[in-house]
């Protein structure tokens, strides 16, 4: 096995592990800021993680690039949409756990 | 390799299954928001496990597509259906 | 003319019309008038070439039936097409004359791309072959006939939407069937399936979903009950179109199937069954129309009772006694029912608008104010519709009638004969009360004042209606040759 | 993939069956219209696993995308937080008579189906293609051999555009209701985006999954969202506007090139095959314009104002 | 194959049921959609089922799901101008929001 095989499969399953770990939080976290404090961070780097392993993995330069551009517009989408629902949130009048 | 990409395939759908637990519970809208969106991004996953598995180009373009829109249903939930909006009093959209 | 092309713009024709009426709205009613203009000739070079040459089919791009979608022309087709083009031009210029009473400009700017499209859809689909391809034009014809009729505003809204699911899941039923047969025999052209298909479990349970979502779409008994509001509460330009052809679209199919790719199944049960549906729809939907007190609600559900007598053509034609006799009365009844129904449609439209109200007990005396031309094309549409010689109706219930006694099914003749009852007790119905009032301010006529003048077009569209139902009866036997020699496709 | 793949499906398949049957039983109706955007989510990866990427593609624009967002704004017509609209489902009634009906005809209707050989038409489609002018066999059925169905399936977009523009005016509010500043970044980051992807998948349809109906379908989506971004809507209902013919431009331009190859003594789509690559390429644009703006004017659920400015905001 | 084939199945009686027993107009356009989705998967299976993978089908859910999405469009702006016309809808804003 090649060492790119070896370093793009390990990059993978941690980006993947990293997807499991902003679920927990989801699930776990008592309230809408915190969940939101938890899963898109996870998220974001989980599937950085998991396009830049496979990039290496597959050793296609276009695809790596094509993995990225997927990457930097769920960077975009997720950040912003977790500031809006947390916006929202507050504007219906939702406190913040322990508040 | 080709063992381990099945699994995380596995695995990642396995995360949306427990997901849609907050789906279920919510308890406001915003999480449920909150965890459709997760569930975006593990498709996202999916299918970039499946296109570099399957050597088929046309699932990074889905994965292209997914997230391109999935700006799209957080910000019509914040702007239309959980707007807190008064409606229909107003007459606000009558001609 | 080419006759490729002149079976291209009997489809392509509306739906370039619908497009430039939207994209222009100005020249919406132009464009109407205009495409039913062409259209007659058109059609006309259609029907002499079916006469010389007998039916043919048009391989849409050249692709041949199992890759490609075909058009097939025959009689059962060209006499479809030929009344959609009546009905909708009469009803086109019903609704041009009417339109110098309303107001409504979003109604204005909207209503002749809707009823393009509807046109269009309507042409398409008789004269398709391929099952999916009409399955596109089903959700088409579906899609510009509810917006019609929500068009009307008000309580149609809520008919509008009751139409709409019964529509949308009458499509999906017949897409499963299709899905069903395309697993089974790897196609979707009618003719080809007729060769292909075996009387088998697949076929049967494709027979059944298709079946089952035609009648829904159909509003054939009993799944006719989103069929009289919306019918009843749509414009009358738009209910007599609805009424007159969108229906027989629905049973149209049906016969082509079941004529086509089923037919092997058809006698025994599904016949039977079928036909028992007619003559439930026949007698329920004429009980129900006695009952009602609006006009148009008792033509709606006179469309329920009248279709059930085209249903009897499945046990008829099974029984193989006169089955030529049965098609070509199924056939004259399709028509005349189509051009007896616009037109009483249409006339219940101008007493509408001259009385203020379609309430039986508010429309005044024939005399009264120049309403005769429109209770002159109810009587005559009546008089076809009850099937009084020599109207088109007399001869289609005729018809049908001698193919029962030829075949000894007395149970079917004793239905025709008794829904001919029942529609001459509604009709007569009807009739009664405003005859009775001799003039305005009698008894039974509530003080309202004169009737509203309205512009003569509108019930001389009905009245060239009903007299196009009573001629078809005067030419009969030069239909009945031209049936036989349009002949059936596949 | 073998058992990994079966469990993989059997997961799929048991998230699928329980968002379906949330979208319709979930006690709220904001719970529901949520479990069905998860539907279509996973129905596209169901696509991908059912070899049909160019579903996929546009379920994931579509499905996902723009019937979310218009089910979203419904919802926002609605009093779906009131209460009296949760758990308002379950009211059998007279209807309880159809279920068992239609269970028992769909049980006959899965043995049946068990049964099916499915020829298919695999190889007659491999056949012609190289006549087709392209080499996407979907893309080669859907713009030329079944072309009238494709047609057909344009005026339906434009039909469904007429008929919610002739019910009234656009009932969801011009501006954005949340006033964030980070709403115009995400309308300025991804509009080229939306435009190159759409660009990107436009080409790519005549050799590979993706075509018009993807294409289209991720512009439309991505005016929705512009939209809601804040940015000012340029498709306005003026009567006399070019909008109105650029809406009707994907229809017109295949009834137009369906009648105009007849000229050379063709029939009705037969496009001539030296011609053939090069018109489907501009049926594609024509089609994928068309598209995404038919979209956009279908998420305005009614006509637009003649001028946006004038309306008064929300 | 087997297993999608019978979720096409699972997914239509799910729809059908529904479509019958919800009063609630929204889960009508809901479980109507998911009716169709069903008749497509089922399509598509069909599609894989044969031997050479068979493109028909595809293109012919492709034009289906184009369709749907117009009569969703205007089933659920019939929706809003119905459920409008009944009685319009109450503001949500004053509402306790933990209810959804």
């Amino acid at each position: 096995m090649s060492l790119t095989g070896v370093i793009g499969g390990i990059l993978t399953v941690g980006g993947v592990l990293f997807l499991l770990l902003g679920t927990l939080g989801l699930l776990r976290f008592p309230d809408v800021y915190t969940r939101l404090h938890a899963q898109p961070k996870a998220d974001n780097i989980g599937l950085g993680m998991i396009c830049l392993g496979l990039g290496v993995y597959s050793g296609s330069l276009s695809l790596t690039l094509k993995l990225l551009l997927v990457w930097l517009l769920m960077l975009v989408a997720t950040a912003v949409g977790a500031g809006l629902i947390a916006r929202a949130a507050l504007r219906r009048g939702i406190r913040p756990w322990g508040l | 390799m080709t063992d381990l990409f099945p699994l995380l395939m596995i695995l990642l759908m396995l995360n949306i299954v427990v997901g849609l637990m907050r789906v279920l519970r919510g308890p406001t809208a915003a999480d449920r928001m909150l965890a459709a969106e997760m569930f975006a991004t593990s498709a996202i996953a999916i299918a970039l496990l499946l296109a570099v598995l399957t050597q088929r180009e046309a699932l990074v373009d889905l994965a292209l597509v997914f997230a391109l829109l999935s700006a799209l249903a957080v910000v019509t939930f914040v702007n239309r259906a959980w707007s807190g909006r008064v409606r229909s009093s107003d007459g606000e959209d009558r001609p | 003319m080419n006759i490729t092309l002149a079976t291209a713009l009997v489809a392509g024709l509306p739906l370039t019309a619908a497009a430039v009426a939207f994209a222009h709205p100005r020249v919406g009613r132009m464009a109407a008038l205009g495409t039913g203009l062409l259209l007659l000739p058109v059609l006309a070079v259609l029907v002499l070439e079916a006469l010389r040459t007998g039916p043919w089919r048009h391989n849409l791009g050249g692709w041949t039936a199992p890759l490609g979608i075909g058009w097939q022309v025959d009689a059962l087709a060209l006499t479809l097409l030929a009344l959609t083009t009546l009905v909708a031009l009469a009803a086109a210029v019903y609704r041009v004359a009417e339109g110098r009473l309303t107001r409504d400009s979003r109604y204005r700017r909207y209503f002749w791309p809707l009823w393009l499209f509807l046109w269009g859809g309507l042409n398409a689909l008789f004269l398709s072959a391929d099952l999916f391809n009409l399955y596109v034009i089903l959700e088409m014809v579906s899609l510009a006939a509810v917006a019609l009729i929500a068009a009307a505003g008000g309580p149609a809204l809520a008919a509008a939407w009751r139409y709409f699911l019964a529509t949308l899941l009458g499509s999906t039923l017949y897409l499963l069937g299709v899905a069903l047969l395309y697993g089974q025999y790897g196609a979707l052209d009618v003719s080809l399936l007729s060769g292909r298909a075996e009387e088998e479990l697949v076929t049967l349970a494709a027979a059944v979903m298709i079946t089952l979502g035609l009648l829904l779409k159909g509003a054939i008994f009993p799944l006719h009950f989103w069929l009289p509001p919306a019918h009843g509460r749509a414009h009358a330009a738009v209910s007599a179109v609805l009424s007159a052809v969108v229906v027989t679209a629905a049973f149209y199919l049906l016969l082509r199937l079941w004529f086509g790719p089923f037919a092997g199944m058809l006698p025994g049960l599904p016949a039977q069954l079928l036909g028992l549906l007619g003559a439930a729809a026949v007698l329920w939907g004429g009980v129900l129309a006695l009952l009602q007190r609006h006009l148009k609600m008792v033509i709606a559900y006179s469309t329920v009772s009248q279709l059930g007598f085209a249903l009897l053509v499945f046990p008829l034609a099974a029984a193989d006694a006169l089955p030529d006799q049965a098609h070509a009365g199924m056939l004259m009844l399709l028509l005349a029912h189509g051009l007896a129904k616009g037109s009483l449609f249409l006339a219940a439209g101008c007493l509408a608008w001259q009385w203020g109200s379609d309430h039986l007990r508010r429309i005044g005396p024939p005399m009264a104010g120049g309403s005769l031309p429109a209770w002159i094309a109810i009587a005559l549409a009546a008089a076809s519709l009850v099937g009084l010689p020599p109207s088109g109706g007399f001869v289609a219930k005729w018809w049908l009638l001698e193919s029962a006694l030829a075949a000894r099914a007395w149970p079917w003749a004793a239905v025709i004969v008794l829904g001919t009852f029942i529609t001459a007790g509604y009709l007569w119905r009807i009739l009664r009360d405003p005859l009775r009032a001799t003039s305005v301010d009698s008894a039974v006529v509530p003080a309202q004042g004169p009737p509203l003048p309205i512009p003569l077009a509108m019930p001389w569209a009905a009245l060239l209606l009903a007299l196009a139902a009573i001629a078809s009866g005067l030419f009969a036997t030069a239909l009945r040759s031209a049936f036989a020699a349009g002949g059936l496709a596949g | 993939m073998g058992a990994p793949g079966l469990a993989f499906d059997g997961i799929l398949g048991a998230a699928l069956l329980w968002t379906a049957w949330q979208a319709i039983h979930a006690a709220g109706l904001f719970r529901a219209v949520v479990s069905f955007m998860v539907f279509g989510l996973l129905m596209a990866l169901a696509w991908v696993r059912l070899e049909a990427p160019d579903i996929a593609l546009a379920e994931a624009a579509i499905g996902a995308g723009i019937t979310g967002a218009l089910l979203l704004s419904a919802l926002g017509r609605l009093d779906w937080e009131a209460g009296r609209a949760t758990d308002e489902c379950l009211r059998g009634r007279d209807r309880a008579f159809w279920v068992p009906t239609g269970l028992l005809l769909l049980a006959g209707l899965g043995g049946a189906a068990w049964l099916l050989p499915a020829p298919g038409l695999g190889e007659p489609v491999a056949a012609e293609l190289g006549r087709s002018g392209v080499e996407n066999p979907v893309t080669a059925v859907l713009l030329n051999f079944r072309a009238w169905d494709t047609l057909l399936e344009i005026a339906i977009l434009l039909l469904g555009v007429v008929a919610l523009w002739s019910l009234g005016p656009t009932p969801w509010p011009s501006s954005p209701e949340l006033v964030s500043p980070a709403l115009p970044m995400l309308g300025r980051v991804l509009f080229p985006a939306f435009v190159l992807v759409s660009a990107y998948l436009l080409w790519r349809g005549s050799h590979a999954p993706g075509g018009a109906f993807p294409a289209g379908a991720v512009m439309g989506a991505g005016g929705v969202l512009m939209l809601m971004a804040g940015a000012r809507p340029w498709l306005s209902g003026d009567v006399h506007g070019p909008w109105r013919w650029a809406l009707a431009l994907g229809m017109v331009a295949m009834l137009g090139v369906a009648f105009a190859v007849m000229t050379g003594g063709h029939g009705f789509f037969e496009y001539p095959v030296e011609l053939a690559g090069r018109l489907i390429l501009l049926l594609e644009l024509a089609a994928g314009l068309s598209i995404a703006l038919l979209l956009f004017a279908l998420y305005l659920g009614g006509e637009p104002p003649a001028d946006w400015e004038t309306r008064r905001p929300a | 194959m087997t297993l999608y084939l019978l979720l096409a199945v699972a997914l239509l009686i799910i729809g059908l049921h529904g479509l019958f027993v919800c009063a609630q107009l929204m889960r009508k356009i809901l479980a109507l959609n998911v009716l169709t989705t069903a008749v497509f998967l089922l399509l598509v299976v069909l599609a894989q089922a044969a031997e050479v993978l068979d493109p028909v089908p595809h293109a012919m859910v492709l034009t289906g799901i184009v369709v749907t999405v117009s009569t969703t469009a205007v089933a659920l702006g019939l929706m809003v101008r119905l459920l409008e016309r009944r009685g319009g809808p109450v503001s949500g804003r004053d509402r306790d929001s933990r209810n959804s």
